[in-house]
């Protein structure tokens, strides 16, 4: 069609021809674009949970009277979500090396084990939140309990999702094999199951640990 | 133009590209070293051994360590020129995420210690005395 | 069963919005039967509904804004006739509880929903044209972040039916939006409808970020993408960093309502001055969501209809994203009044004023894009240099505002009022305004009525400065925001030349509507054959008005700054085409009901958490689930356009293209 | 001390019409600020129709310069004079920020009268701790003297604002904020609430009052002892919702009530002296 051109002898290909940033080359293949626009939804992810950070360090010390972050929490608990967080967001990472062989048997199993430390952190969440609620310590109780739960609630909230998602994926991949389009979902996945370990390490930092500094 | 073409100058952010054991090399080394910082962070925090005021800042530092690893080990973030645009979006990101975190609490110090009921209760001792 | 939705909700004791809820709802279903009748509903859902073209959501979005411009301008001359009318002994036709919800939806539609679907319906148009390639990074997605903002607008517009609007001003601060003192509806309606629409605009900003770095035509570099784009790449930035902060204070506010929690209530320890902070550190850099896409707009008018290329191309790239990041830095200007202390206002006046700098740069560079020019007065022209007058006057009052000591004693004055009306009718409108002549022909395939559209803009003109200048010596006198009710009667005079300008700009509007349909009527004298009509000097003019489905046949090669113009000129000194080239088939993102059902879901689900349905809520949130699943388990995302189809297009094409080359090297 | 006031409100001129040194300060910086930028814009929309018109496209004495589209002096120009002007006004901006910070005590040989304010739904309460006394929807300051108000909120956000005497403030609930002003000329002058609180507010009206200081001190012992008084059961009859509410005067306050009501304990406050009996038509709803 519109093929006004001034110099017709050059060719569609400019790789290495002209050095003028990125994105001479045309369009990039759907493995790099989807990938992006994912990471570019975690950023923005990242930005949500800045928010919920601010409000939390401006609200914690109004604790109107009631219970405070020392009295709360329970360092030894913490350290086991860290660790079953960590185990899971690494053998997330064993699973996409056994996707890519297309490693059925492996890769279930891998994406298995995931969930379950994900469901074990999820449950040990779940525990405190109940425990804090039985003792008075509910959201509603304050400002910093209000804030509290709401930043680690928010977390917990897309770990949640996560493992809703990964239980789709699991389907998927059985159902449907590696096919490329499953194979970019599973990428876009791990990279979210990373991205909450990422949140979880400013939350065990500045919530659990500064938060019960002497 | 194919996609291999295209992945030599260009990956997505999280994809490893390599041998499967270079990769889980990576992984491994990844764990490692998350584990590694985390278990310093809770000892720090627990230990009587180090100055008290320079705790916080410590752990302040071994988080972003640990988020530094996180981003290199697991989400394969490097400088590489292959991961120009990526990093290019973390950096704006990580930019976005100071401003709001270090403004909000910059602003909402001032505006607690100026306003903030604390200083009241100094004001009525004051007038009272 | 139905929580706190009675038959109490709908206002039978209440004329006007009863009237006004009737006459929408004949309207409605007149227009229903129509297109009934015309067996158009098929054409619709297949070609607009659930289509995934960028161009078709693009008009969409413009139709949606449109529609709703009507809507808040019925608010504004409302409130502008409340203003004439209340003035020392009487209190006018409304009620406080009537104007204030005004007000409130006035703000909220006109930024929300007739702004941002403006400016996004623009982006989603021209972005992939201008950048050469077939669609945006996520077509789909694309799809359902238009039909996430339909669903917000059309609970904010349900609330006028079935309960009540906030009354809570459109940034609804706390502690005034807490249950405590609104326990209506009314702010539920407020924080629902913006979530909602808000997830479609963080959606929108993934889209067209990764569109932009990721996705252009051969050759297109950085720095030899159109201005129009750079401004898009800044203004979807800034809406990927700042709508999830506005989601979070939204959600705040809502668990607040909702579940008893204590963020800004004043009881419980909560701290209503951290809602102010977060709400402009979304509210401020939103404004230069809507702003920057506008300068793009310009910058291309100006260099189309100057007949140059636009003026230090690369400063104005360097300005665009300095606003982009500055604009992060500023937000405390909007609560001066806090008492923050001298340091923290000093330092975000002066930051404040800084954006003047860039802002300032633009102005001069579309300025001597003009100089040397052969300047064409079309009305995209009328718009730039209306703006360029208005604007300037209200980036000045603007700056006065960023100084602390100023702002003391105009801050919520009329004085704001008439400055943020400036900045947004002389920046925003008027772009959105000259954009809708200038790619008009490019969706449509005819041009728009050249004197109907003079008429429009002085009716914007002249109605915007005689509605907001006499704002501007009210605030002085000390007029302030909000106000139902006028206690000194020497007001009078400038608030009914306030009244007669938003009439005139009630006349435009109406204009606006006129124009269109006599364009349409005369549309064949109109025709734009070339699709090239503005001897334009970006990719979108290369191709036919209305361009295909899949934009270019074959990816535009691009060499040289500006892509067409060069390709342009060095085929009319050669006076031919080049060959032929190989023709592909293309792969096209199929149509997708996608949008409409998650909408639809999002819509049904807001609207029971707004009424405490809860059961509804839940069997939405399942709904939407299921969706996501289903959507997930398809595999077929495209169809292929045979070759044969694509080359008969192009080759016809082509023998047009060839005539208006001749033309063209016949009259240089 | 009835000083008419109907005659003079009406005809004031806000802002531009300063009473006092804050007012005035802040009018100069912002006729000045205005006159600097105006410099550069009316220039520049002068030359934006002079370039658009000489060049258009029918005029054959403009020369066509179809490629020109840099020029590095230009570009230097149009960067360096905004820059220029932004840094003037921002020397202005850090110096006036401070200098009129609204928290920092103005210079006067007079020790400045303390008035602390709450805003209620939707009227201001003025109590004035050292005069033991209070009123409702009427200040009245010693003109020549500076004022330092404690502001707060027992209700949603206002602020306070008296456009003659300069910078406004906000009031929050469980906030203090702090503001000095001072009126030198004597006179009625308009006072209100800018920030939006629900339905009434556009009733949140106050008259200020600046008498000569002797007049003050008259006013005040005058008003001691004389009216109501403000103990915890007439603050919670006032507190209720009312707009356009006539001036009250109350010839004494139980000590602490401004704290009491930051600290959200108002209705707490039980005090010895607090015994007078409740006015009934001190806070009656009066439409709107
Ligand atoms: C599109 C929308 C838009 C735009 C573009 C702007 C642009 C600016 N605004 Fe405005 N604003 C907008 C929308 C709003 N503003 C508001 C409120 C607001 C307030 C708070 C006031 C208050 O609440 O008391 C301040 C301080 C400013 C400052 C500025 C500045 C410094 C600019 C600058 O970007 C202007 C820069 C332009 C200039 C300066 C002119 C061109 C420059 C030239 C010619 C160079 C030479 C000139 C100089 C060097 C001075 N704005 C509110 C109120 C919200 C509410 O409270 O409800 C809204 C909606
Ligand atoms: C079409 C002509 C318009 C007229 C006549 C008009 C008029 C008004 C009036 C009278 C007010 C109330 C001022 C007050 O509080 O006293 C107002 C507020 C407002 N307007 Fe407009 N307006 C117009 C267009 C717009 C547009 C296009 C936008 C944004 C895109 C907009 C955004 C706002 C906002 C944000 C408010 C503040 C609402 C609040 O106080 O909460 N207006 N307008
Ligand atoms: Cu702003």
């Amino acid at each position: 069609m519109s093929t006004i051109s001034e110099t017709p002898a050059l060719g569609l290909t400019h790789l290495g021809s002209e050095d003028t940033g990125l994105g001479h080359r045309g369009p990039e293949s759907k493995s790099i674009v989807v990938p992006y626009g994912f990471w570019l939804f975690v950023l923005s992810d990242m930005v949500l949970f800045s928010a919920l950070f601010a409000s939390y360090a401006t609200l914690v010390n109004n604790s109107d009277g009631g219970p405070t972050t020392s009295q709360l929490f329970h360092r030894d608990l913490v350290a086991v979500e860290t660790i079953a967080l960590l185990i899971s967001s690494f053998v997330c990472g064993l699973a996409m090396i056994t996707a890519k062989r297309k490693n059925m048997v492996w890769t279930q199993i891998w994406l298995v084990v995931t969930g379950l430390l994900g469901l074990v952190f999820l449950g040990i969440e779940l525990y405190e939140f109940g425990t804090m609620i039985a003792e008075g310590a509910g959201p509603q109780r304050s400002a910093f309990l209000s804030s509290f739960f709401t930043l680690v609630g928010c977390h917990g909230a897309h770990v949640t999702a996560g493992l809703l998602w990964l239980g789709t994926m699991m389907a998927q991949i059985w159902a449907k094999g590696f096919q490329p389009h499953i194979m970019r979902r599973l990428l876009c996945f791990s990279v979210f199951w990373h991205a909450l370990d990422i949140i979880w390490v400013a939350i065990f930092t500045i919530v659990y640990l500064i938060g019960t500094l002497p | 133009m194919t996609e291999h073409d295209a992945d030599q100058l260009n990956v997505a952010p999280g994809e490893p590209h390599d041998s499967m054991l270079s990769e889980t090399i990576s992984y491994v080394i990844g764990l490692g070293l998350a584990l590694l910082l985390t278990g310093v962070s809770f000892w720090v925090a627990s230990t009587g051994v180090l100055w008290g005021p320079g705790v916080a800042t410590g752990l302040v530092v071994l988080a972003i360590a640990q988020m530094g690893v996180h981003l290199v080990f697991f989400l394969h973030i490097t400088s590489g020129p292959d991961n120009t645009n990526n990093v290019l979006a973390l950096a704006f990101g990580v930019l976005i995420v100071v401003l709001v975190m270090v403004g909000t609490i910059f602003i909402m110090s001032h505006m607690n210690s100026n306003m903030g009921p604390m200083q009241d209760m100094t004001n009525l001792q004051a007038q009272r005395g | 069963m139905f929580g706190r939705l009675t038959w109490g909700a709908i206002p039978f004791h209440e004329p006007i919005p009863l009237i006004t809820s009737i006459v929408i709802i004949l309207a409605l279903g007149a227009v229903g039967i129509w297109i009934t009748r015309k067996g158009w509903w098929p054409y619709l859902w297949n070609e607009y509904i659930t289509s995934t073209d960028h161009k078709k959501i693009g008009v969409m979005y413009i139709v949606l804004a449109l529609v709703m411009l009507v809507r808040g301008f019925a608010d504004a001359i409302m409130m502008r006739a409340q203003q004439s009318l209340a003035i020392g002994a009487s209190q006018g036709y409304l009620p406080p509880e009537h104007y204030n919800q005004i007000f409130s939806a006035h703000g909220t539609i006109m930024i929300f929903f007739v702004a941002m679907p403006f400016v996004i319906g623009f982006m989603n148009f021209v972005v992939p044209l201008q950048l050469g390639v077939r669609d945006v990074a996520f077509p789909t997605m694309n799809n359902v972040s238009f039909w996430l903002s339909a669903s917000g607008a059309l609970l904010i517009n349900l609330s006028l039916f079935i309960g009540e609007f906030a009354r809570t001003g459109w940034l609804a601060f706390p502690p005034l939006s807490e249950k405590a003192f609104s326990p209506g509806v009314g702010v539920d309606y407020y924080l629902v409808a913006l979530q909602i629409s808000g997830v479609g605009t963080v959606l929108t900003a993934v889209n067209f970020v990764t569109t932009i770095l990721k996705t252009r035509a051969p050759g297109m570099s950085y720095l030899r993408m159109p201005v129009f784009c750079w401004t898009a790449l800044a203004s979807n930035l800034i809406m990927l960093a700042a709508f999830p902060v506005l989601t979070v204070v939204l959600a705040e506010l809502m668990l607040d309502r909702y579940l008893g929690f204590h963020f800004f209530t004043n009881d419980g320890g909560g701290n209503s001055m951290l809602y102010m902070n977060l709400i402009w550190v979304w509210g401020h850099p939103e404004v230069y969501i809507l702003v920057l896409p506008a300068f793009g707009i310009y910058s291309e008018v100006a260099a189309t209809f100057s007949g140059k290329p636009l003026f230090g191309y690369r400063s104005m790239v360097f300005a665009t994203m300095a606003i982009c990041i500055i604009s992060y830095m500023v937000w405390l200007h909007h609560f001066f009044t806090m008492g923050a202390g001298g340091d923290i206002n000093a330092v975000f006046g002066i930051a404040s004023m800084i954006i003047g700098i860039p802002t300032g740069v633009k102005i001069y560079n579309w300025l001597f894009t003009m100089y040397g020019g052969r300047v064409r007065f079309t009305v995209p022209v009328y718009y730039l240099i209306g703006f360029m007058l208005t604007f300037v006057v209200g980036g000045l009052t603007g700056v006065l505002l960023a100084i602390p000591p100023v702002d003391f004693v105009v801050h919520n004055s009329l004085f704001l009022v008439a400055h943020f009306h400036q900045v947004i009718i002389g920046g925003v409108v008027f772009a959105l305004m000259a954009g809708y002549t200038y790619w008009f022909p490019k969706a449509f395939g005819f041009t728009l009525d050249e004197r109907l559209g003079k008429a429009v803009f002085w009716c914007w003109f002249i109605g915007f400065h005689l509605a907001f200048m006499p704002l501007y010596v009210l605030g002085f006198w000390g007029a302030t925001r909000r106000m139902q009710h006028i206690s000194d009667p020497s007001w009078a005079p400038w608030l009914n030349v306030a009244f007669v300008g938003a009439a005139i700009i009630g006349l435009g509007i109406v204009l606006t509507v006129v124009q269109l349909l006599y364009s349409i009527k005369t549309r064949d004298q109109r025709r734009d054959i070339t699709g090239d009509p503005w001897d334009g000097r970006t990719l979108e003019w290369l191709t036919l008005s209305p361009p295909p489905h899949y934009n270019f046949a074959v990816l535009p090669d691009v060499h040289g700054e500006e892509a067409y113009w060069t390709r342009k000129q060095t085929a009319i000194k050669q006076d031919q085409l080049i060959d032929e080239p190989d023709y592909q088939p293309i792969e096209m993102p199929v149509n997708t009901p996608t949008g409409v059902i998650v909408a639809f879901f999002a819509a049904l689900c807001g609207f029971a958490v707004i009424w405490y349905i809860w059961w509804l809520a839940i069997l939405g949130l399942i709904g939407a689930f299921a969706i996501f699943v289903w959507y997930a388990w398809r595999d077929e995302n495209e169809h292929i356009i045979p070759v044969e189809e694509v080359r008969a297009n192009a080759r016809e094409r082509r023998r047009i293209r060839m005539e208006h080359l001749h033309n063209l090297s016949q009259s240089t | 001390m009835a000083v008419a006031s109907l005659a003079v409100a009406g005809c004031n001129r806000g802002i531009l019409d300063p009473v006092g040194p804050v007012a005035l300060a802040e009018k100069q910086i912002l006729v000045n600020s205005t006159a600097i930028m105006l410099a550069i814009i009316i220039p520049t929309m002068i030359a934006t129709v002079a370039f658009a018109w000489w060049f258009r496209r029918g005029n054959s004495k403009a020369t066509y310069r179809p490629d020109w589209e840099y020029s590095g002096a230009i570009e230097m120009v149009v960067w360096a004079i905004p820059a220029m002007t932004i840094m003037l006004l921002g020397g202005i901006t850090w110096i006036g920020s401070h200098d009129l910070d609204p928290a920092r005590p103005l210079k006067s040989n007079v020790p400045a009268l303390k008035v602390e304010v709450v805003s209620l739904d939707w009227k201001w309460l003025f109590i004035y701790p050292d005069q033991g006394i209070a009123t409702v929807n009427q200040l009245v300051v010693p003109a020549g003297t500076p004022v330092s108000f404690r502001l707060t909120s027992a209700t949603v956000w206002n602020s306070f604002f008296v456009p003659q005497m300069g910078t406004m403030i906000y009031t929050m609930p469980r906030m203090t904020t702090r503001l000095n002003l001072q009126a030198d000329k004597q006179g009625v002058y308009d006072g209100l609430s800018t920030q939006f609180s629900g339905d009434g507010f556009p009733g949140m009206q106050f008259k200020v009052q600046a008498l000569p200081a002797d007049q003050f001190a008259m006013w005040a012992q005058g008003s001691k002892g004389a009216g109501p008084a403000l103990d915890a059961r007439n603050y919670a009859a006032l507190s209720k919702p009312s707009s356009y509410v006539k001036p009250i005067t109350y010839g004494a306050v139980v000590p602490g009530l401004f704290d009491a009501i930051v600290a959200d304990k108002a209705p707490q406050l039980h005090l010895p002296q607090a015994a007078p009996p409740a006015n009934k038509n001190s806070a009656v709803p009066a439409g709107g």
